[in-house]
């Protein structure tokens, strides 16, 4: 087949990347911004804590990926992260159980909040607004009950994952091992290109042989268990287990997938996209915070930029094509 | 309904819409609420308003439908608390409000701790703790919230007959412990110089502290607000400097007491001021008693 | 002769990697049908696109009434009276047929939309196309050939000047193609100029005046309708086609699928079948016989109320496609956009998809395998396209078509049922479709046929069965059988669970 | 035609109804529960309250159904409608403007959100999602940023709107009125039944000759202008404008619309159904209170019931289909 009737990002692996990941140009155009603008932006260690503060949006976003991919939402991944974190601290405090039996106990709510979206979804026929909306609730309910509305310190050897390994902050390293997680799932393993499959055209899926619903389960527990690591680092870092904790996550996690160029209407997402959807907004906030910029008018910037953010990946993208 | 009058409270229902459940604060103002109830023995339904001013209005018009016989509000603004008090003392029961006033409106009572007051003895404290000199971050509350506008407000005049004690820079974290961590770490960046934080909340000051680290208490004084059992904690480990404590429990229960009276008709006073307290290392503990 | 009335010049059209009109001028003039003939990708679809005003070209320009025009909007086409019918459905499924008939321009009263006139227009539009819908059903809830008839009706209520459909009779039955042929006729003779596109080349010579032919892109001839089909195909695909039908029948064997008493109310009852080893199965019917049904319940895609499906002997759990691809069935199903295709997935992942499982290790899937086994599989097909990465979406109708079919071949099911496999592809191709069926009999595969194309059913299938009203009634052996044959059963009267 | 071709729903027009607001199912199931767990509950007052709780969300939720119906999403109403409000508080009061040009320009600058929204939206290709969550942030903040973070009184005689006229709550008339404007756009205007043609399949909408672009104009706008009013309405019931009102309230309205039978995918929904919708959530709170639910269990409750709610409703579909 002749080079010339090829498609421009198939000839190099570098500008296909970049292509495909439109949201590194607005998260380049920022940084540069964000160095101009402020001396204190560009250190080692202000860089590090940027990586620190989206470590957890990340990982609920890698979560939430997945759950997108299929052309799904889960509205539920804040909640359940201060259920998983709670539980966490609550039986390895109040019920004394050792802290690894603890965190497995946690990490498996997570999971079965998961399960209990996506039944909801497969086999209830709930669109997953409806289901993981009603989770968002019933999760952030259980958390207040069990803690009684109060903060439950975190036990210490589960702690330390708020600390940092020489330099590097153990937040960081989470995020990007969840974020290798996510992205050899999505590329390699058989649910994840189920979920590009069902995400893209779900009847074709299915007449395909892929079970669509016990896909759903494996989908939704996914995002169910990224949202308890999620809510194991947060709580990690505050060396207590908040019952608010992440309250409202949910929209920064979907926006940064959707920033990150996946479409909700399913069959499209990266977890390196989601990567730096995540990062756009630490990076965002901590510029901000390093401007001194008035609270009331963060907001307003915080919208205006994300908007530009992905408006440069779109006009970008019509530009090439 | 319920037979009105009576000597015993045995068969007096009580309705408190609490601004929001989401703080331990206001959990503990309930648990004060809750037991003075239990120790006369009313019956006390508490809602929540998820800091929403018009679901709590919802919630007080739903206990008048309820027939209640005395309300408790804390008010998640004390501007749009009007109306639904003027609704209850339409149908004649008598409103408490609790921990915040309500404007432009008579209640039968208000049980509350001055924030703007607090501000001003935060104020006080950290400059004092500060040896009158130094560089402040405030660390707001949510944008727009009563509570984080008075307190901020307080502050601002408190902190203003300190020349030499400057505010270098204000924040909003949102009453939240997390966000405190965050926008406290992001300043130290910008601010290194730091060497006090007022934080309009005790959660937020925890998160500073975090970020803090070692220097918490030491090179930088956090002074947080509420006095909630782990701020009182922290300032009794030298970590916070101070927090103004606001005796959350002796507010539910001052005000339950008062909202009994009222529904027995007894005449009770206008306001009742629950004392902020400045809560230090020394005086902690008397504060977790309460 | 009737004057011109439209005119493109030197079209020009270029996507990503593909130059899709290199230059194609077409001349169209009043009161003629004109055919435009080409393989699949040639660019016909793309051209008709440029003058309906969805597609802007990169170059050229397209003239009316002497005059060059602006086609900016599919609105601007539509007031200079150009309506189009596309190849791919263009309706609204949510919606009533009484509203896609009006789509966009909704009769309205004191500025509201009055549903009562609509519904007066549908009923109108319908019966001069002459298909039995009610107005209010919703359009997802139609057969493929009703929806083409809605689309129809929907152009005719356009009253243009300039009547353009691509593949209109790709998903009908011979009696409604001859339906649509008198509607032509009768627009023909008001003077409406039509453009016509099809892959059946029996009906040039039927309904066609002028032929346009497309090749690569570029427009090669242009000859009257009457030249002989030999030529035809000589001009579209550049070499000459022995056989249209190549059908070599094997030697049969063991039956692999034997369907018995299968039943689902309301629309099929009591079908039995066997399909053997070496052999094609055809199936013939008017469109709503229910065969497709009966294919998707075989398949496990839908769940039926009694009756069973053996593959090899083994018995089928009903409503499990893992299943029934587990025993070796493949269904081709008819809708391929809706249900054969994940349109924004790449032409690699969409052939690999049926053999995912098959190639995941603990969990892992061996991309390069389902990679290499995909190129395998587009190479035999001939697919047209950039690479395996190319997005299926983005393909010409019949490649997308290959692409379907070429699924299974990946998959290598042994009982394989095609449900209108050739719809959209053009006489080369489906040549070599042919083939492919005829070396997968040979090789003791078995197929069964689902087509409203009776000519391919005849010279493809080795034994015809023919369903109406949800019940099969009758057989035939293919050879020696005419179409009259097999349309005297299809319109049998018989108490079916389906009626119409 | 032989009647019974015809699709079994159209015989009837009472079955009809039932069928398609399958919502109406579970709200009777939750009135006729609410009834016999508390005798407060089927007071004429209370059912009034109830009313008047809907109102808001009803009329952000009606807003929300033009946008769902077009297969977007309007996650800013709640944004919007605190900042109409504070600048019809603020033009009145701060700027001394006569009230009733107020109220114009307080519409005005809902509608012109929704124009914003809805710009970057057709011209900047951005996905709804993104758009009205930078507009969330931007309205939320410009709220702030006039109000200076304080509550503005509302000029007194918009206020009434919060009043009664004889037993009938305003709050409730507005909601009716505007329910009814939904009803009437949605099915017997161009734009309404271009919305539904957009998003069954907007490609078809394109190809027939719908300005696409301009629709969505049109749609957002009336979003942006349906959550002005609820702002006002909301800041009416309150005499007062304050700047974090409706905070959340996106979810509220988008689930009403869900719950009403919607499809976030597009091409469904109507007014009727997110009117049933919307009375569900507050029957659904104002019931918890009356039956003093305790506050950490009511967020489960609540999860329950809207999960239970809309599962009722996809069953009996699965029942009679
Ligand atoms: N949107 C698009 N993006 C990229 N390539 C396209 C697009 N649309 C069409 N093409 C390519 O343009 C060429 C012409 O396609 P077109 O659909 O016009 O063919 P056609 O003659 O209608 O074929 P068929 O008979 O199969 O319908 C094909 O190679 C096709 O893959
Ligand atoms: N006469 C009818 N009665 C009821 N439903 C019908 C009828 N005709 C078509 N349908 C509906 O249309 C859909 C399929 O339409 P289509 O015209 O393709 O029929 P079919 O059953 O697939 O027949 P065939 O494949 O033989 O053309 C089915 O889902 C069916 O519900
Ligand atoms: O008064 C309260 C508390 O101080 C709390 O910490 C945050 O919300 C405020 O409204
Ligand atoms: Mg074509
Ligand atoms: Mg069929």
């Amino acid at each position: 087949m002749p080079a010339d009737t090829l498609p421009r990002h198939f000839r190099s692996p570098i500008g296909a990347w970049f292509a495909e990941n439109g949201a590194l140009a607005a998260l380049v155009v920022l940084v540069v911004a964000l160095s101009l603008l402020s001396s204190d932006f560009l250190s080692v260690t202000n860089l590090l804590n940027v990586g620190v503060q989206a470590a957890v949006t990340a990982i609920l976003a890698f979560g939430a990926t997945f759950v997108i991919v299929t052309g799904g939402i889960d509205l539920s991944v804040g909640s359940v992260a201060a259920l998983s974190a709670i539980t966490l601290a609550w039986t390895a405090t109040a019920a004394g159980v050792p802290w690894p039996v603890a965190t497995l106990v946690s990490l498996a709510v997570g999971v079965a909040c998961g399960l209990v979206n996506a039944g909801l979804i497969a086999y209830g026929k709930l669109p997953p607004f409806i289901a993981t909306l009603a989770m968002l609730g019933i999760a952030r309910g259980l958390a207040l009950v069990i803690s009684q509305g109060s903060p439950i310190p975190m036990p210490e050897q589960v702690a330390h994952l708020g600390d940092t390994v020489g330099y590097l902050p153990i937040p960081v390293i989470v995020m990007v091992i969840m974020g290798v997680i996510a992205a050899v799932i999505l590329n390699r393993t058989y649910p994840g290109r189920a979920m590009y499959a069902i995400g893209g055209n779900a009847e074709a899926a299915r007449l395909s042989g892929i079970n669509v619903n016990r896909q759903q389960l494996v989908t939704y527990a996914l995002s169910g268990g990224f949202a308890a690591v999620a809510g194991i680092v947060l709580a990690s870092r505050l060396a207590s287990a908040q019952p608010q904790a992440a309250a409202g996550y949910e929209l920064d996690a979907i926006a940064a997938v959707v920033i990150g160029g996946a479409s909700l209407s399913g069959g499209k997402g990266r977890a390196l996209g989601t990567f730096v959807g995540a990062l756009i907004l630490a990076v965002l906030r901590n510029g901000l915070n390093l401007l001194s910029v008035s609270a009331f008018w963060q907001q307003v910037v915080i919208g205006v930029v994300i908007a530009l953010a992905v408006l440069v990946d779109t006009l970008r993208r019509r530009g090439t094509n | 309904g319920t037979s009105g009058g009576g000597g015993s409270s045995g068969d007096i229902k009580i309705g408190m819409s609490v601004s929001t459940l989401n703080n331990p604060y206001f959990v503990q103002l309930r648990d004060g609420a809750q037991a003075e109830a239990a120790k006369l023995g009313a019956t006390l339904t508490v809602t929540d308003a998820q800091n929403d001013a018009s679901q709590q209005v919802n919630q007080v018009q739903n206990f008048t439908s309820q027939n209640m016989k005395a309300i408790v509000i804390n008010p998640v603004d004390s501007d749009a608390a009007a109306p639904a008090v003027k609704a209850a003392e339409r149908v004649k029961i008598p409103v408490i409000a609790a921990d915040r006033g309500v404007n432009g409106v008579e209640v039968a009572q208000t049980v509350a701790s001055d924030n703007v007051a607090g501000g001003r003895l935060a104020a006080q404290e950290l400059a004092e703790q500060l040896g009158e000199k130094g560089n402040v971050v405030v660390l707001q509350g949510t944008p727009g919230t009563s509570a984080s506008r008075d307190r901020g407000q307080g502050f601002a005049e408190g902190i203003a007959a300190y020349a030499n004690v400057k505010i270098v820079a204000r924040q909003p974290a949102d009453f939240d412990r997390a966000k405190g961590l965050d926008v406290m770490t992001n300043l130290i960046q910008s601010h290194p110089d730091v060497t006090g934080v007022f934080a309009e909340n005790d959660e937020m000051a925890l998160g500073a502290i975090k970020a803090l680290g070692g220097r918490a208490g030491q090179q930088v004084k956090v002074i947080g607000f509420d006095g909630t059992p782990d701020g009182l904690k922290a300032v009794q480990a030298g970590t916070m400097a101070a927090t103004i404590a606001q005796q959350p429990r002796l507010l539910g229960r001052q005000a339950v007491d008062a909202a009994v009276k009222a529904a027995k008709g007894e005449t009770i006073k206008k306001t009742v001021a629950v004392p902020v307290k400045v809560a230090t290392k020394e005086n902690a503990s008397e504060f977790q008693m309460s | 002769m009737s004057k011109e009335i439209l005119r493109a010049e030197g079209l020009r059209k270029v996507f990503p990697g593909v130059v899709a009109l290199d230059g194609v001028d077409l001349r169209l003039r009043t009161g003629e049908v004109h055919v435009l003939l080409g393989e699949n990708g040639a660019g016909k679809s793309t051209l008709i696109k440029i003058l309906s005003g969805a597609y802007h070209p990169d170059g050229g320009r397209v003239l009316m009434d002497g005059g060059p025009v602006a086609l900016r909007t599919a609105g601007d086409a539509q007031r200079l009276g150009i309506a189009t019918i596309y190849q791919e459905f263009n309706l609204v499924p949510q919606l009533t047929v009484a509203e896609n008939l009006s789509l966009g321009r909704p009769p309205r009263r004191l500025g509201l939309v009055d549903p009562k006139r609509m519904e007066e227009r549908a009923i109108r539009l319908l019966g001069q196309v002459g298909v039995d819908v009610h107005p209010r059903t919703p359009v997802a809830r139609l057969g493929i050939a009703r929806m083409q008839m809605v689309e129809i009706a929907k152009a005719l209520g356009l009253d243009a000047r300039v009547l353009i459909m691509d593949e209109p009779t790709a998903v009908l039955t011979t009696s409604e193609v001859e339906r649509l042929f008198t509607i032509v006729r009768r627009l023909r003779h008001a003077g409406v100029a039509i453009v016509f596109i099809t892959h059946h080349l029996e009906e040039i010579a039927e309904i066609g005046d002028r032929v346009t032919v497309l090749r690569d892109g570029r427009s090669v001839a242009e000859v009257p309708a009457n030249t002989p089909q030999d030529e035809l195909i000589g001009l579209m695909v550049g070499r000459p086609i022995d056989q249209q039908y190549p059908r070599r029948p094997s030697a049969r064997g063991e039956p692999l699928l034997r369907v018995s008493k299968l039943t689902r109310g309301g629309a099929f009852d009591d079908v039995s079948f066997e399909v053997r080893a070496g052999e094609v199965v055809g199936v013939a019917g008017l469109v709503g016989a229910g065969r497709t049904e009966v294919a998707r319940a075989v398949f496990g895609a839908d769940h039926y109320d009694s009756g069973e499906v053996r593959v090899r002997g083994g018995r089928l759990p009903p409503g499990d496609v893992h299943a029934a691809m587990a025993a070796g069935l493949g269904l081709v199903p008819e809708d391929r956009k809706g249900q054969g295709l994940v349109l924004g997935a790449s032409i690699g992942e969409n052939l690999g998809l049926v053999i995912m499982r098959e190639a995941t290790r603990a969990g892992f899937v061996d991309r390069s395998r389902v990679r290499k086994a995909a190129a395998e599989v587009a190479g035999r097909l001939g697919i047209r396209m950039t690479g395996l990465d190319q997005e299926v979406r983005t393909l010409s109708g019949g490649n997308q078509q290959k692409v379907v079919i070429g699924k299974w071949l990946v998959a290598d099911a042994g009982v394989l049922i095609l449900d209108e496999p050739t719809r959209g592809i053009d006489v080369g191709a489906k040549v070599e479709i042919y083939q492919l069926i005829n070396a997968l009999t040979e090789s003791g595969h078995a197929v069964l046929m689902i087509s409203s194309d009776l000519p391919e059913v005849l010279g493809m299938s080795d034994r015809i069965l023919v369903m109406a009203r949800g019940r099969l009634v009758g057989e035939l052996p293919a050879a020696g059988a005419t179409q009259d044959d097999v349309m005297a059963l299809a319109v049998t009267e018989v108490e079916g669970p389906r009626a119409r």
